[in-house]
């Protein structure tokens, strides 16, 4: 054989699952949505106003504030109709997606990044610290986690907003921003709970997956703790990880549609699919359309949400490539 | 040695096939075989042969989708099994055919008592009463050597060891005194001492109750001793078909050949390089066109690699899938006298 | 079996102790407090106030203070309490789990307003999560059962809605639909049967979907494994093989759903409390954070979190029923 | 049997590994005895083979010598060095002389890292090679283990259960070493080709110069490849001997039953021999008999049996058993009772 072999490429696992997925119908829908979703709340909002001039927090001068009834139903002008005070609910819902969106992928992220690494740590330890570490968890799960989030949120929320959250939000929303800060406030406390069950799921797989025999021959060929954890331990749980994360997206959403629902989540003038849907209750039966069309979006995307996580995990899932 | 009063078990042409990412596998493809009663069938072949499929096939308990019995005729006892609605398959079930499977670590239900578990094959069959059934479970249990039987019989399987495991899945096999046992590598989870043990048993009750037995595995030396006649499966297909002791002695078949000379031999000194078999079994997705093991033989030609291999018939009951199956046989022959 | 009962009971304390400590820790780290609300008090009342609960002693004496009327403490001599539990020893005479007053309902003790409100969201619970495990088992079963069928696929989709429907949404949804538009049941407010049943239906949808689909997975990885294939092998019917053999297996992912589920239960009745103007324990919870009355809040979290973990270990107690491999270890 | 032999490439003294299971707040602890007191010297060049059935401690000793598991006590000395007490970092540096291949050819490869990369690692650890060089490298052992080079960038999943061990043996080979343990490397493989890999392993000794231990619970393949065999049972080694000898001659009841119930592929020979079969279970290790371990299921066994904790003692030139019925260490056993052992084994 002479030096310069043609080299075969081999077909990772994740190669695979990627063609599994493209496979089930119904993930390829959810990711289908979920692109259409991320680009119509990245750019919808600026094609909106430069269409019709319409922006979320926009009362058009022409509806009054004495006016009882100000609520137009769905239009040529308001393809989804118009909120109580007017405000064109497209530009609305665009809008909210931003910040419903947001607040998935931030915790997500956070939960990725301290959940991933906590429990890993834990469960690669082992013993005493792992013992320790988890009970932390068992505690902070004790209290249901929503407690935790409404605690935080209305015990800092307002006048006692940290200092630093309020100069991030500056920077974000300009100063003196009262709401936006509101929003980074949020994003924290759902980040804070968001990475526990992921710090589970994490520790489980490095429990089961570093009494692999790969694990041990990787310790028989000298290789270090730190080389065990991030090319062995991690590569090989992100499968779930990836997974749950998929999954955290949507149980997080409906977490801040229903704290905005309590009053405690987003506020006027920004919206979130969940604040839009919570405002919309109230008048459902005079102007439905004021619930149904963030009620809709919301439902879309987590649908489509949950379709994927599901595709994933049979995707990943090695049971599934036996006949 | 064997009583020929008559067939328990015909299997004509059949095959079995699978729907697979890869495409279709054809997991058992046009076997043939006659089972007498009171004999011991030896089916013994490498892990994909195909041995398990064609007897779940036989039980008809191959998961559909994404397999299917495509061809062939299964007739037990005069009843075509591949005909009969599924309901009266389950009258012969765990009846008048059993089958004891590989693994007794996960083959028992861990959730319910072994009691439970004998009892309910013999209330559904024997339309025994819960009195009866337990009783019986009990003479099932000390049958197979199982001496305490009264106190253990209402444990949970993880209260037992593999071998006391396997002990209790023969009983369940044998409560309803079944005419055709189907052992499927019933000793390859467990220890030499025990598979002893469990080997020695399976005769002893043979010899007892006349039931006819198939006997699944990959180890030859496993069916030298416990059978009448032997099958070699191979991605597949039978490669060879002979009454034991002359399949031992004079193979041919170039596969049955090189399985036997791999075989370590404890009497040999240390250091001979051991007789191995090339090349790898082959992906039952993709066969070649001619035969599924010319890469591998020694003896291979040109027409191996074209031409799909005859079944050549040596004489009245040795039969070898090989182009070469006569040359084969005549050198064995020679190798025989030699010794 | 015991003795892991006990201990499981025994650790309860220590973390119901830390539960409450980090409640009270946060309550304090916040700025402001209570009193202050939007407005500056003139700092001669603000004095008052201090004094009256006691927020002029150092932060630990207070913690012990609180910690001690929480969990047991000796009573000085003369002292009176309407609150908690007592009983004497000898002379001394001991009081137990005072919470003490209400700052917002004045004059109600924490115990008092817990009482009066918990069996409204208990009950709730309890109703919705009998239901949700009634129709998610029957839906899971059933999908497993006729696989990639349209009755698969359609329960599993209307699951998959279940999952994404928020419950705010889908309550005023039925009372727009069964209330208002057919009138068969009743809009709002506690009263009798009638009355339970939209918001139950309500608070179950997303347990139900949850359990569908967790049924279904156990039930289809169970049917895969070597035993099932043993008890078809005996000539069972698949209706035998699955309830007998198949079923306890898996349901045990269910099982062990139930933990995480009851806490997002208490979570859950806030909203339906809310939509269908029930006065449980939920909106009374919010009300004190919101106002941050501190007492009932540490009363309300101690008793739930409690709760929560008695009901785990019982999760847990009843997986060794379920499986018996479990028990002897 | 000291640590200074020239000859000895591995010498393991009084060796023991105990587990603890269970044992929390109102539970005692128990300890599994997986490894209960090993002697054995491993002479440089040698197969030692080490059979048992299932449980009986020898992949916790294998794995044990290689500081894989934690030894409770006792030394492993390797070129005057105890192993068994050395820090972490210094005995990571040892590693690059000592490997292992595993049983599972299966779940022994990191699922999510290319051939290249498995086998690279230890190189790369160890700072054998940079670069291109790294590359060519693992080439080279591809090719030795008999696997194609041009495969370098494929998955372990591609491969199947043969070429998936040709695999584990370079990255074992990968480093260099002197010693390796084989842990069962046969005993997941489909039969046609465990003469495949057996036959690349004693080629690739004979080639570099390896010292094995080859562990494994079939005897035939232990009898082909190893030099020196040692029978292991319940955590200790009951019988050690050189390979013929242990079959020829077997001491040890056990070793003698273990021998009769491997099956021969041969109708003739199993008709006609008498097999010893041995009653009930293998006892748990958590709680094993007192006395000689065996004697729960020895036919021969005696009242001291049950006392007395036989130890392994030559009894015949190089050629070691743990048995007081055949020991002369024992002398107030009774004459009659030793010669009987001979008389009525098969």
């Amino acid at each position: 054989m002479t030096e310069n072999v043609e080299i075969v490429k081999g077909a990772s696992l994740w190669g695979d699952a990627w063609k599994r997925l493209l496979k089930n119908k119904l993930a390829v829908f959810g990711l289908i949505v979920i692109s259409i979703m991320v680009i119509a709340v990245i750019i919808g909002p600026a094609i909106i106003r430069w269409t019709t001039g319409f922006t979320p927090d926009y009362i058009p001068s022409d509806v009054g504030s004495g006016e009882l009834v100000s609520s137009f139903p769905p239009s040529m002008t308001h393809p989804m109709g118009t909120d109580d005070q007017g405000r064109d609910l497209l530009a609305r819902v665009l809008q909210g997606g931003r910040i419903s969106l947001t607040v998935g992928i931030i915790s997500t992220f956070v939960s990725l990044l301290v959940g991933v690494s906590y429990g890993a740590i834990a469960g690669f330890l082992g013993g005493r610290i792992d013992n320790l570490m988890m009970r932390i968890v068992d505690i902070i799960y004790a209290i249901p986690y929503i407690l935790i989030v409404i605690v935080l949120l209305s015990v800092f929320g307002g006048p006692n907003t940290p200092n630093w959250i309020q100069s991030l939000s500056e920077t974000f929303g300009g100063a003196g921003n009262q709401g936006m800060s509101q929003i980074f406030l949020l994003f924290f406390a759902l980040g804070l709970v968001s990475w526990l069950t992921m710090a589970r799921v994490v520790r489980g797989q490095v429990l089961s997956l570093k009494n692999q025999e790969f694990v041990l021959a990787a310790r028989a060929t000298g290789v270090s703790s730190f080389g065990i954890i991030f090319r062995h331990l991690v590569p090989n749980a992100l499968g779930p990880v990836i997974v749950y994360a998929t999954l955290t997206v949507p149980s997080v959403m409906l977490t801040e549609a229903f704290l905005s629902f309590l009053g405690l989540g987003v506020q006027a003038p920004y919206a979130s699919w969940g604040s839009l849907a919570s405002d919309g209750i109230k008048n459902i039966s005079i102007f439905p359309w004021q619930l149904i069309f963030p009620g809709v979006t919301m439902a879309l995307t987590l649908f489509s949400l949950n379709f994927l996580g599901d595709g994933l995990r049979d995707a990943l899932d090695p049971q599934t490539r036996k006949f | 040695m064997t009583n020929h009063n008559g067939t328990i078990l015909t299997v004509n042409d059949l095959k079995t096939y699978f729907q697979t990412e890869d495409g279709i596998v054809k997991a058992v493809d046009g076997i043939s075989f006659q089972l007498q009663k009171g004999e011991t069938l030896g089916i013994v072949g490498e892990s994909g042969s195909g041995k398990s499929v064609t007897n779940l096939s036989v039980m008809r308990l191959i998961p559909e989708p994404p397999g299917k019995i495509v061809n062939g005729d299964i007739i037990f006892d005069g009843i075509d099994v591949r005909e009969l609605a599924i309901d009266e398959v389950r009258k012969i079930r765990g009846k008048r055919m059993a089958m004891i499977f590989q693994d007794p670590m996960t083959s028992l239900n861990p959730f319910l008592r072994i009691s439970s578990q004998l009892m309910e094959v013999t209330r559904l069959h024997l339309g025994h009463n819960k009195k009866q059934a337990y009783d019986h479970a009990i003479k099932m249990l000390k049958t197979v050597g199982i001496s305490d039987a009264e106190e253990r019989i209402d444990s949970y399987p993880h209260e037992f060891s593999g071998g006391m495991r396997q002990r209790v899945m023969i009983a369940m096999a044998l409560s309803c005194d079944p005419e055709l046992l189907i052992a499927d590598e019933p000793t390859t989870a467990l220890d030499v001492t025990i598979q002893a043990q469990i080997l020695e048993l399976i005769k002893d009750l043979k010899a007892r109750m006349g039931t006819s037995v198939i006997l699944i595995t990959h180890d030859l030396g496993v069916v030298a001793g416990m059978t009448e006649k032997i099958i070699v499966m191979y991605a597949g297909k039978v490669f060879e078909q002979a009454p034991t002791r002359e399949l031992f002695a004079t193979p041919a078949n170039p596969y049955t050949k090189g399985l036997l000379k791999s075989v370590p031999d404890p009497a040999h000194e240390q250091g001979k390089e051991l007789y191995q078999i090339p090349g790898l079994p082959p992906d039952v997705a993709h066969l070649p066109p001619g035969c599924p093991f010319a890469e591998r033989c020694g003896y291979v030609q040109e027409i191996c690699r074209t031409e799909y291999p005859p079944f050549i018939q040596i004489n009245e009951d040795h039969h070898s899938l090989c182009h070469f199956a006569r040359e084969v046989y005549a050198e064995s022959v020679q190798e025989r006298q030699a010794k | 079996m015991l003795s892991f009962i006990l201990k499981r009971l025994f650790i309860i304390i220590p973390m119901a102790l830390l539960v409450i400590t980090l409640t009270w820790a946060l309550i304090r780290i916040a700025p402001g407090s209570f009193y202050s609300g939007e407005k500056q008090l003139p700092p001669a009342i603000e004095e008052n106030i201090k004094k009256k609960y006691g927020l002029d002693k150092p932060w630990y004496s207070q913690y012990l203070l609180m910690l001690g009327n929480v969990t047991c403490r000796t009573l000085a001599e003369g002292e009176v309490t309407k609150n908690g539990l007592q009983f004497s020893i000898g002379q001394t005479t001991v009081k137990c789990f005072d919470f003490g007053d209400s700052l917002k309902y004045q004059g109600q003790s924490v115990n008092e307003i817990i009482r009066r409100h918990l069996p409204y969201s208990v009950t709730l619970g309890i109703l919705a999560y009998l239901l949700a495990l009634v129709i998610g088992l029957a839906a899971g079963i059933i999908a497993a059962l006729k696989q990639n069928s349209p009755l698969d696929y359609g329960s599993m989709a209307l699951a998959m809605l279940g999952l994404s429907l928020p419950n705010f949404v889908l309550g005023p949804i039925l009372v727009l639909v069964f209330a208002l538009g057919l009138h068969w049941l009743p809009p709002a407010r506690w009263g009798n049967l009638s009355n339970v049943i939209l918001p139950v239906i309500t608070l179950a949808a997303i347990y139900m979907a949850y359990i569908a689909r967790l049924t279904r997975a156990g039930m289809l990885e169970v049917m895969r494994s070597d035993y099932i294939r043993t008890a078809r092998a005996k000539g069972l019917n698949e209706t035998t093989v699955l309830l007998k053999h198949g079923l306890r297996g898996g349901i045990i992912p269910v099982v062990s759903f139930t933990g995480p589920a009851l806490a997002g239960l208490l979570a859950g009745t806030v909203v339906v409390e809310k939509v269908f103007a029930i006065p449980g324990l939920g909106n009374i919870f919010i009300q004190a954070v919101l106002n941050r009355d501190e007492p009932l809040i540490l009363g309300i979290v101690a008793f739930l979190s409690i709760l929560i973990m008695i009901f785990n270990l019982a999760v847990d107690i009843s997986y060794g029923f379920l499986d018996p491999r479990i028990r002897y270890e | 049997m000291s640590e200074t032999n020239e000859k000895n490439i591995i010498s393991i003294q009084d060796l023991k590994v105990h587990y603890k299971v269970g044992g929390g707040l109102f539970t005692a602890a128990k300890y599994v005895k997986a490894v209960d007191g090993v002697t054995l010297d491993i002479e440089k060049g040698e197969t030692l083979g080490l059979v048992g059935e299932s449980g009986c401690g020898k992949s916790t000793l294998g794995k044990a010598i290689l500081r894989l598991t934690e030894p409770t006590d006792g030394k492993v000395f390797y070129k005057g060095k105890d192993l068994a007490h050395l820090p972490q970092s210094a005995m990571r540096e040892q590693r690059k002389h000592l490997q292992m291949i595993f049983q599972d050819p299966y779940a022994s490869l990191n699922p999510r890292m290319t051939v290249g990369n498995i086998i690279g690692e230890p190189i790369r650890t160890f700072g054998l090679a940079n670069g291109k060089s790294v590359e060519s490298k693992v080439q080279e052992l591809m090719e030795t283990v008999g696997l194609s080079r041009r495969f370098v960038k494929r998955y372990p999943h591609e491969f199947s259960g043969g070429q998936r061990q040709r695999i584990g043996i370079a990255r074992a080979l990968a480093v260099d070493p002197e010693f390796i343990v084989a842990d069962e490397p046969i005993s997941a493989l489909d039969v046609s080709i465990q003469a495949q890999i057996m036959n690349l392993m004693e080629r690739l000794q004979a080639e570099k110069n390896l010292t094995y231990l080859f562990i494994s619970h079939d005897l035939r393949a232990v009898r082909h490849l190893s030099d020196r065999v040692a029978v292991m049972y319940l955590g200790r080694i009951v019988e050690l001997a050189d390979g013929r000898e242990v079959y020829r001659d077997p001491l040890m009841p056990y070793t003698k039953a273990l021998i009769s119930a491997v099956p021969v592929p041969d109708p003739e020979i199993e008709a006609a021999r008498e097999r010893i079969i041995l009653t009930g279970d293998v006892p748990s290790p958590i709680n094993p008999p007192s006395g000689c371990p065996f004697h729960t299921r020895c036919r021969y066994a005696i009242q001291e049996c049950k006392e007395i904790v036989p130890k392994l003692v030559e009894i015949k030139p190089l050629h070691l058993a743990a048995c007081i019925r055949i020991s002369p260490q024992y002398p107030h056993i009774e004459e009659n009772s030793k010669q009987g052992l001979g008389v009525v084994g098969n």
